[in-house]
């Protein structure tokens, strides 16, 4: 079953990269974490952790459900022209993603040794996908984009946590889903604030404090 | 148990900010507050060094000496930009630029902004740290965007994203050490104590790499080059009082978390790594802040960037190390920390005044402002290390340690860049202060509490030198406390 | 690590001597300088600069910690600064006093960076200690420190080329602080030099002298050679301190080379000359500093174009100041002539005793020296004529007064003293020789100073002698007893009547040699140097009628032009590069942050 | 220590040989120029003249101006006091040397210049900037012929000057660089003019063009002091002779015959250069010394070899 899973991780991740519409974007996310939801659910039922539940239902609620909405929603409100402005084309971002999850192997294996097969593999995913979600934050105008890509990295910090170590402290693991939350939250008024003030979200645009 | 006191005070404060509805009156309110802060933090820094112990409850919180003088530097210009805050916001809302509702708003963050700081050095747990420093960003994030102009905004948005970016490659950074420490097969912990502990067993490899991404991570809060973009600008925008509490703290919190993490290094891989990516990013620091100081038009980017030279400096004095310039470096935090706030203080009263802020446009502020002219410009020599000052000592403390242990390039560069810097400021700074009274300006007269918070800090700026002999011992202590050697 | 003991050693008891003795004088001159000036709070604000500004020199020179001394160092040159900036009307004290700053406390970086290569041999700031520890430093260490101590405290001195800050932060200072400034202050860093190269280094290579007397001689000429081109009394005062400070550095270099050629007798001798002049030129500089003081406070003006015939409203002004110039311009029987043929002795004396290149170097070294002395003779004839006599040329020179008691208080100590060190020289001389001794800590009990025959080298017989008082009596009696004759012979008293006009109808004020005119014959034969360049513009009614003529003449700033203006555009424009880092693109931020984990991670090894 | 008596015979020569040397270069030269000319004595005449005429002064003129004559006097003559003519070592050997010298001679012409300026007519200021210029310049030429001088004899002293028995090729040379110092000092052609008044031209008759009698015959009396120092160092170096060290008569007349004689043939070589060349431009007058001053450096470097 896992390597399904891993394998979804992986699709949704490129599927984000080559994404053009904020909305293809959001919905991408919205499998990604749904994957992630699978995954802890089925080491819940294997290790029958009560926390691993919690938090797997957690991450259903707000990364599945809440968030993508929230986001979706915003895109409405706004009315901002649904283009994520790419810096770099779609077929060059795939090569750029193939690149890191090159990279992204071969720094886990160099991390790891071969010891451990299937670890090494989440790993390599779980840098893979905090990468992209770099590469979106980088080279995507809208900032919308930009708080996707917090999201992502989030996402793959997330997954490498249950993957080497076992997922955090549950009382930390809370409280990041907590935070994420609230940072959405706030970012998203900004986002609101800014789409007011300049009437777009490319903040590419927003060069006005210089040197 | 103070501990319990100054982590409950700022949050009884924001609740009563949503209570009470008379600015005026919450504005007192909080600085007396503060005043009671102060004084507990004081205390709780006597007890912890003088019984040269440790303070933890329930596994939660857990402080040391390093903790409780982080807290005392929060506590301290905490107070000082409460003061300074119930003369300056005052000021705003009389001129009609905020709102009476805005204003309580402005308690509202300001309390909970010094709750996220607080918070930080006082826990035990290595991902809570990274919530509280998380919290300390979304929050201040409002306090910059506070005026809701395209800049602010602007400013806010960078602050915000790219201090989330880093923040989460601290938290990849925070995991790999959990990875690390259990893979040591000690279980599954972040507790200090606990990876402080097992840090000789753990991976060298891990630790290094995850050191990296903490050191990049927490790097970019505290305002490393070149991970620093975002701090001139949301310092900048800031209402003033934030702004000192910005760079006189928040950069520090940052530094903090950046040391735990920095000691479970050392043990594990040894001082020299550690050292030597601290005295990178410290000179890096140093050579961008003094070539944009050298072009800057803008007075409280100007600051923002000494800032950067300061932390630079502190990097440097940490990773120089190993006793002396430890505690060059923890003096060099303290020193800062007030020093810097004056100046954004007198900065906020510049600006306020001219209502520009353009280094160039404005001209006589010790003709329009006496009281704050005289002591931006005791600041100014102060900041750029002239003694009898403190900032003096803990940089020629720094320099000793450099010396001492034969890193000549390194001091060059840094008495370099000093050199640069200081003839920056003054090349601004004589610009601005003298010259005769505008035209279309009067002299006006500084609120008390503002002279109040100027001649607090000032007083920690002077006092160094004469205390330094008696509490040398005990920020030794610290020092070696802190390298557990 | 730090202490806050005193030093009392003979070296340190003469600069007290020499604070004090131009300090004392300032002080009681400000009395009435500063009512002429300032009102209420400010004089006040301005003693309490002038008091912690004589202690903190004080402190300077006896200081036995180094961090003390830097401290001390770093406030006296605060307090200065504070001082320059004192009348902070016009915009150009306020950069002056930042040009100053700016350039001394780079200054201190040096000295910084040289104490703490000191502190890591002997682990103690404390100068004794140091000293032990100095005997076993190597060679290279040694080099590296004099080179820092040289910059460090050449940049206070005001040598050629670190001097710019001189001759634009002392004559805005008021007056009495512009005298004890150039008076003093500067020689502080001469007490540096004596200090740590001398007595702590133990000077022991000799290009150490030879580089130091080569900085010496460019000091004196390019800083006389500048003053002459001034109009300006006070900046003219000035930059003559940066030719007086390559006097005294003569000196002490020649100290140093004969200290480093086991020449000991030679080596006090040449350093006794060198604390001569200095003493000397604190007494006549800070003297001429008040003078030129009291007429800026008559007259309103610094301008020498705009005075004149000043010794008519103001004689006793005039008086000390031509007393002053005499002794700058090294005239017998005053003090300046003494230092001067000393130190010219002591390059004759290297020249008898050394061979081959380093004489040749020595002669005209000398030659140098003189050639300075001839063109401080005629800057001063300049200051003095040009400023107090023939006819004022400004309204405000005409109704100038007297300056008040204060003021005069203060003058005419110093003018006596000139007086004094002038005649007084021999047991001067042996009271010198013991400081000197104590700086190259050597036993000079054995040895005989006196001007009169003392015996200069091994050629037995050649004595040389100088009886300052006796050529003072004689000089004296003889233009009395000419005047005597003169009046045993004159019957009827002269008349008086105008100086010859050639006819033309009326000669007043605006035929006189101007300061620029009188100054041309040295403008043409330095031109090399000074560069001189003119503006000059007509306005015709027609091609033959030229209604007006506007003609103004510049001599270019060789230093500031070819050295300091192209090294801050370089530094400005990289600073301006560097801005290009930060457009504003949040983009280009986060690629930063990724680039930067990229790198660490790639490159981790290294660490 | 000075002998009063030697000291006031001294000061007897100079006063009353002084004035003749000028007398002496005046008539050659018109001799030369195939013209009678004025008497030898012609200086005592005028001197005398200058004397028993009232003076007039400007004035603008303050104090300076009126003691200034008496001060360049007196320091001609304190000058004139340290130069061994007919005694050992000068007669008041025992308070200065020859760099002294040099600063005493600048002490007359400080208050000269000084007068000049005094006194705010335009031909002041021009001779005292271009004096002061002269000598300024001048000054290293005479301080690299002391000391090449010093190296040899061992000291700046004067009486050492006697420890020179013949003349060697440093010292020949330096007396040649002197004798160009010396013709710039006592303002002579090519430097200046002593018979013009022509502002263009003019020097030290800029300088004391406002003087008249007693004063301006002080003035006149002092540069023919110094002309005359100048003139009996030059010759005491070319062809040096030891000074007689007894008042025996004898010895001392035929030092006198000798000491007039080489001055005459001094003399001789002065006038023939003043009637040979032109004045030359003031600013030329930095090449000439510049001229001197390598002359200058090229004795010390003979002394420095041992030549």
């Amino acid at each position: 079953m896992q390597p399904l899973i891993i394998f979804g991780i992986l699709a949704a991740t490129y599927l984000m990269v080559v994404a053009k519409r904020t909305p293809a974007l959001i919905r991408s996310f919205r499998y990604q974490s749904f994957c992630l939801f699978l995954a802890t659910l089925f080491m819940a039922i294997k290790e029958g952790h009560p926390e691993l539940y919690i938090v797997s239902g957690l991450l259903f609620v707000l990364k599945v459900s809440a968030i993508p909405y929230f986001l979706l929603r915003m895109i409405k409100k706004i009315q901002a022209n649904e283009d994520l402005g790419l810096l770099v084309n779609t077929q060059l971002s795939l090569i750029w993603a193939l690149g890191f999850t090159y990279l992204s192997w071969v720094f886990s294996a160099h991390l790891l040794g071969q010891v451990n097969q299937t670890q090494t593999i989440i790993m390599a995913v779980s840098f893979f996908i905090v990468l992209s979600g770099m590469f979106l934050m980088i080279f995507r105008m809208t900032a919308l984009a930009q708080i996707i890509g917090v999201l992502v990295m989030e996402n793959g910090l997330f997954l490498l946590a249950s993957a080497v170590s076992g997922g955090m402290p549950f009382l930390v693991e809370i409280a990041i889903f907590f935070d994420v939350f609230v940072s959405v939250v706030i970012m998203g008024v900004f986002v609101y604030r800014i789409n007011k003030l300049f009437t777009h979200i490319d903040v590419n645009k927003l060069s006005r404090l210089r040197g | 148990m103070q501990i319990f006191f100054i982590l409950s005070i700022p949050v009884m404060l924001a609740a009563l900010c949503l209570l009470l509805k008379k600015q005026r009156a919450l504005s007192i309110i909080n600085a007396v507050g503060y005043l009671l802060e102060l004084l507990f933090s004081a205390s709780l820094l006597i007890g912890v060094v003088l019984s040269r112990s440790v303070i933890s409850y329930f596994g939660f919180i857990y402080m040391d000496a390093l903790s409780a003088f982080f807290i005392f530097v929060i506590s301290v210009v905490a107070f000082a930009s409460a003061l300074y805050s119930i003369g300056y916001i005052k000021n705003d809302v009389n001129k009609g630029i905020i709102s009476e509702r805005k204003a309580r708003m402005y308690y509202l963050f300001f309390n909970l902004f010094c709750f996220s700081m607080f918070f930080v050095p006082a826990v035990n747990n290595l991902g809570m740290l990274w919530v509280g420093i998380e919290m300390t960003t979304l929050i201040s994030a409002f306090l910059v965007g506070f005026y809701n102009k395209k800049e602010s905004v602007e400013a806010a948005w960078k602050y915000i994203i790219i201090c989330s970016v880093g923040i989460i490659l601290a938290l990849l950074g925070t995991i790999l050490f959990s990875f690390a420490f259990s893979q040591a097969g000690l279980g599954k912990s972040l507790n200090w104590p606990d990876m402080a502990q097992a840090a000789g067993k753990m991976d060298k490899n891990l630790v290094k790499i995850a050191f990296i991404f903490i050191l990049v991570g927490y790097g970019t809060k505290a305002g490393l080059a070149p991970m620093h973009t975002w701090l001139p600008d949301a310092h900048s925008q800031a209402v003033s009082p934030i702004s000192a509490l910005l760079s006189g703290v928040l950069l520090k919190t940052a530094i903090y978390a950046i040391l735990r993490f920095g000691i479970i290094t050392i043990q594990a891989v040894g001082f020299s790594y550690f050292g030597n990516l601290m005295i990178i990013f410290g000179l890096a620091s140093l050579a961008i802040s003094s070539g944009f100081v050298l072009v800057q038009k803008d007075l409280k980017r100007l600051l923002a960037y000494s800032s950067i030279e300061h932390i630079g400096v502190i990097a440097i004095g940490f990773g120089i190390g190993p006793v002396l310039g430890t505690v060059a470096a923890l003096l060099h935090v303290f020193n800062h920390a007030v020093t810097k706030s004056l100046m954004f203080f007198g900065a906020g009263n510049i600006i306020s005044a001219y209502n520009k802020h353009n280094m160039n446009a404005i001209k006589g502020v010790l003709k329009v402002l006496p009281f704050t002219g005289v002591m931006m410009l005791l600041g100014m020599f102060a900041l750029t290390g002239f003694p009898p000052f403190s900032i003096f000592i803990s940089e020629i403390l720094i320099l000793i340690a450099a010396f001492l242990k034969g890193s000549y390039l390194i001091a060059g560069l840094m008495l370099l860049f000093l050199a640069v810097i200081f003839a920056a400021f003054m090349y601004h700074f004589s610009k601005m202060l003298f010259g005769n009274l505008p035209r279309d300006m009067k002299p006006q007269r500084e609120a008390l509490s503002i002279k109040l918070a100027f001649i607090f800090l000032l007083f920690h700026i002077c006092a160094l030198g004469a205390v330094l002999p008696f509490i040398k011992k005990d920020l030794i202590w610290i020092a070696q406390r802190l390298l557990q050697v | 690590m730090i202490n806050f003991n005193l030093l009392f050693d003979p070296l340190s008891l003469f600069f007290i001597f020499v604070i004090c003795l131009v300090s004392v004088p300032s002080a009681i001159y400000s009395l009435g300088y500063l009512r002429g000036h300032y009102r209420g709070a400010k004089i006040t604000l301005a003693w309490t600069l002038l008091v912690i500004f004589v202690l903190s020199m004080l402190f300077v020179v006896t200081a036995e910690n180094l961090l003390f001394f830097l401290i001390s160092w770093e406030i006296m040159s605060l307090v200065s600064y504070f001082l320059v900036i004192f009348d902070a009307k016009q915009e150009k004290s306020t950069t002056a006093g930042a040009v100053y700053i700016v350039m001394t406390h780079a200054g201190t970086a040096f000295l910084i960076a040289a104490f703490l290569l000191l502190y890591r041999y002997a682990h103690s700031f404390d100068i004794l200690a140091i000293k032990q520890a100095c005997l076993i430093m190597p060679q290279q260490d040694k080099n590296i420190l004099f080179f820092l101590f040289l910059v460090g405290f050449g940049t206070k001195a005001g040598i050629v080329p670190l001097h710019i800050w001189l001759p634009m932060a002392h004559p805005q200072a008021p007056s009495h602080i512009s005298s004890i400034m150039s008076g003093v202050m500067i020689k502080t860093a001469i007490y540096g030099m004596i200090r740590f190269i001398i007595f702590l280094l133990g000077a022991n290579s000799s290009w150490w002298g030879i580089l130091i007397i080569i900085l010496a001689v460019i000091s004196c000429l390019a800083g006389i050679i500048y003053a002459l081109m001034e109009q300006d009394i006070k900046k003219l005062l000035a930059y003559s301190s940066v030719e007086n400070i390559g006097v005294i550095l003569l000196g002490v270099g020649l100290g140093v080379l004969f200290f480093s050629m086991q020449m000991p007798y030679l080596a006090i001798f040449s350093l006794i000359a060198g604390l001569y002049h200095l003493v000397n030129h604190a007494i006549f500089k800070g003297l001429l500093f008040l003078a030129a003081g009291s007429v800026y406070r008559a007259c309103g003006t610094r301008n020498m174009e705009k005075l004149g015939g000043l010794i008519k409203n103001m004689p006793q002004t005039a008086f000390c100041f031509l007393l002053g110039s005499m002794a700058i311009s090294a005239l017998p029987p005053l003090n300046g002539f003494v230092s001067e043929w000393l130190i010219l002795q002591a390059f004759f004396l290297g020249a008898i005793s050394f061979s081959g290149g380093v004489r040749l170097f020595l002669v005209i070294s000398a030659a140098m020296l003189a050639l300075a002395a001839g063109l401080a003779a005629a800057c001063f004839v300049k200051a003095f004529g040009i400023t107090f006599l023939a006819l004022p040329r400004s309204r405000s020179a005409a109704e100038a007064k007297e300056a008040p008691l204060s003021m005069r208080i203060g003058m005419f100590f110093l003018a006596i003293t000139a007086v004094v060190f002038g005649l007084f020289a021999a047991p001067i001389m042996r009271l010198l020789a013991k400081v000197a001794g104590s700086a190259m800590n050597m036993d000079v009990s054995a040895m005989k100073f006196s001007l009169n025959n003392f015996t200069l080298c091994p050629q037995a017989g050649n004595n040389i002698y100088l009886g300052i008082p006796l050529l003072a009596v004689v000089i004296i009696a003889l233009s009395v007893l000419s005047f005597i004759g003169y009046m045993i012979f004159n019957r009827r008293k002269p008349l008086l009547n105008k100086v010859w006009d050639c006819g033309y109808y009326k000669v007043d004020a605006r035929n006189e040699y101007t300061a620029t005119a009188f100054s041309k014959p040295f403008r043409i034969a330095f031109g090399f140097f000074l560069m001189p360049y003119r503006k000059s513009q007509k306005i015709r009614e027609s091609f033959y009628h030229v209604k007006t003529f506007a003609y103004e003449t510049h001599t270019t700033m060789v230093f500031r032009k070819y050295i300091y203006d192209p090294g801050l555009a370089l530094i400005f424009k990289a600073a301006k590069n560097m801005r290009r880092l930060q457009p504003g693109s949040i983009h280009l931020y986060l690629a930063y942050i990724f680039i930067t984990v990229l790198l660490l991670v790639v490159f981790m090894s290294k660490f | 220590m000075p002998k009063i008596p030697a000291i006031l015979i001294q000061l007897f020569i100079f006063l009353s040989l002084a004035p003749f040397f000028s007398g002496l270069v005046s008539k050659i030269k018109n001799n030369i120029r195939m013209r009678k000319g004025q008497s030898v004595f012609q200086p005592y005449f005028n001197l005398a003249k200058l004397f028993n005429k009232n003076e007039v002064i400007s004035e603008n003129a303050s104090w300076i101006f009126r003691i200034a004559p008496f001060v360049v006097f007196s320091s001609s003559l304190t000058a004139a006091l340290l130069i061994p003519l007919f005694f050992v070592s000068g007669p008041m050997n025992g308070f200065a040397d020859f760099l002294a010298l040099i600063f005493i001679l600048g002490l007359g012409r400080f208050f000269l210049a000084l007068a000049a300026l005094d006194t705010g007519s335009s031909f002041g200021g021009m001779g005292s900037s271009r004096e002061m210029f002269i000598s300024g310049l001048a000054e290293p030429v005479l301080c690299l012929v002391v000391f090449s001088l010093g190296m040899e004899f061992g000291s700046t002293n004067i009486a050492a000057f006697n420890g020179l028995h013949a003349a060697t090729v440093s010292s020949v040379i330096a007396a040649i660089a002197l004798f160009l110092a010396a013709i710039a000092e006592t303002s002579r052609i090519p430097v200046d003019n002593q018979e013009t008044h022509l502002e263009l031209t003019m020097v030290h008759e800029a300088m004391v063009l406002e003087y008249s009698g007693k004063r301006l015959a002080f003035m006149e009396m002092a540069s023919y002091i110094k002309q005359m120092i100048w003139f009996s160092l030059i010759v005491q170096i070319i062809f040096p002779s030891a000074l007689p060290d007894s008042l025996f008569l004898p010895e001392v007349g035929m030092w006198v015959l000798w000491y007039l004689a080489k001055m005459s043939v001094l003399v001789f070589i002065v006038a023939v250069v003043e009637i040979s060349v032109a004045k030359m431009r003031l600013f030329r007058v930095a090449d000439f010394l510049g001229f001197a001053f390598t002359l200058a450096i090229i004795s010390s470097v003979c002394a420095i070899l041992g030549v």
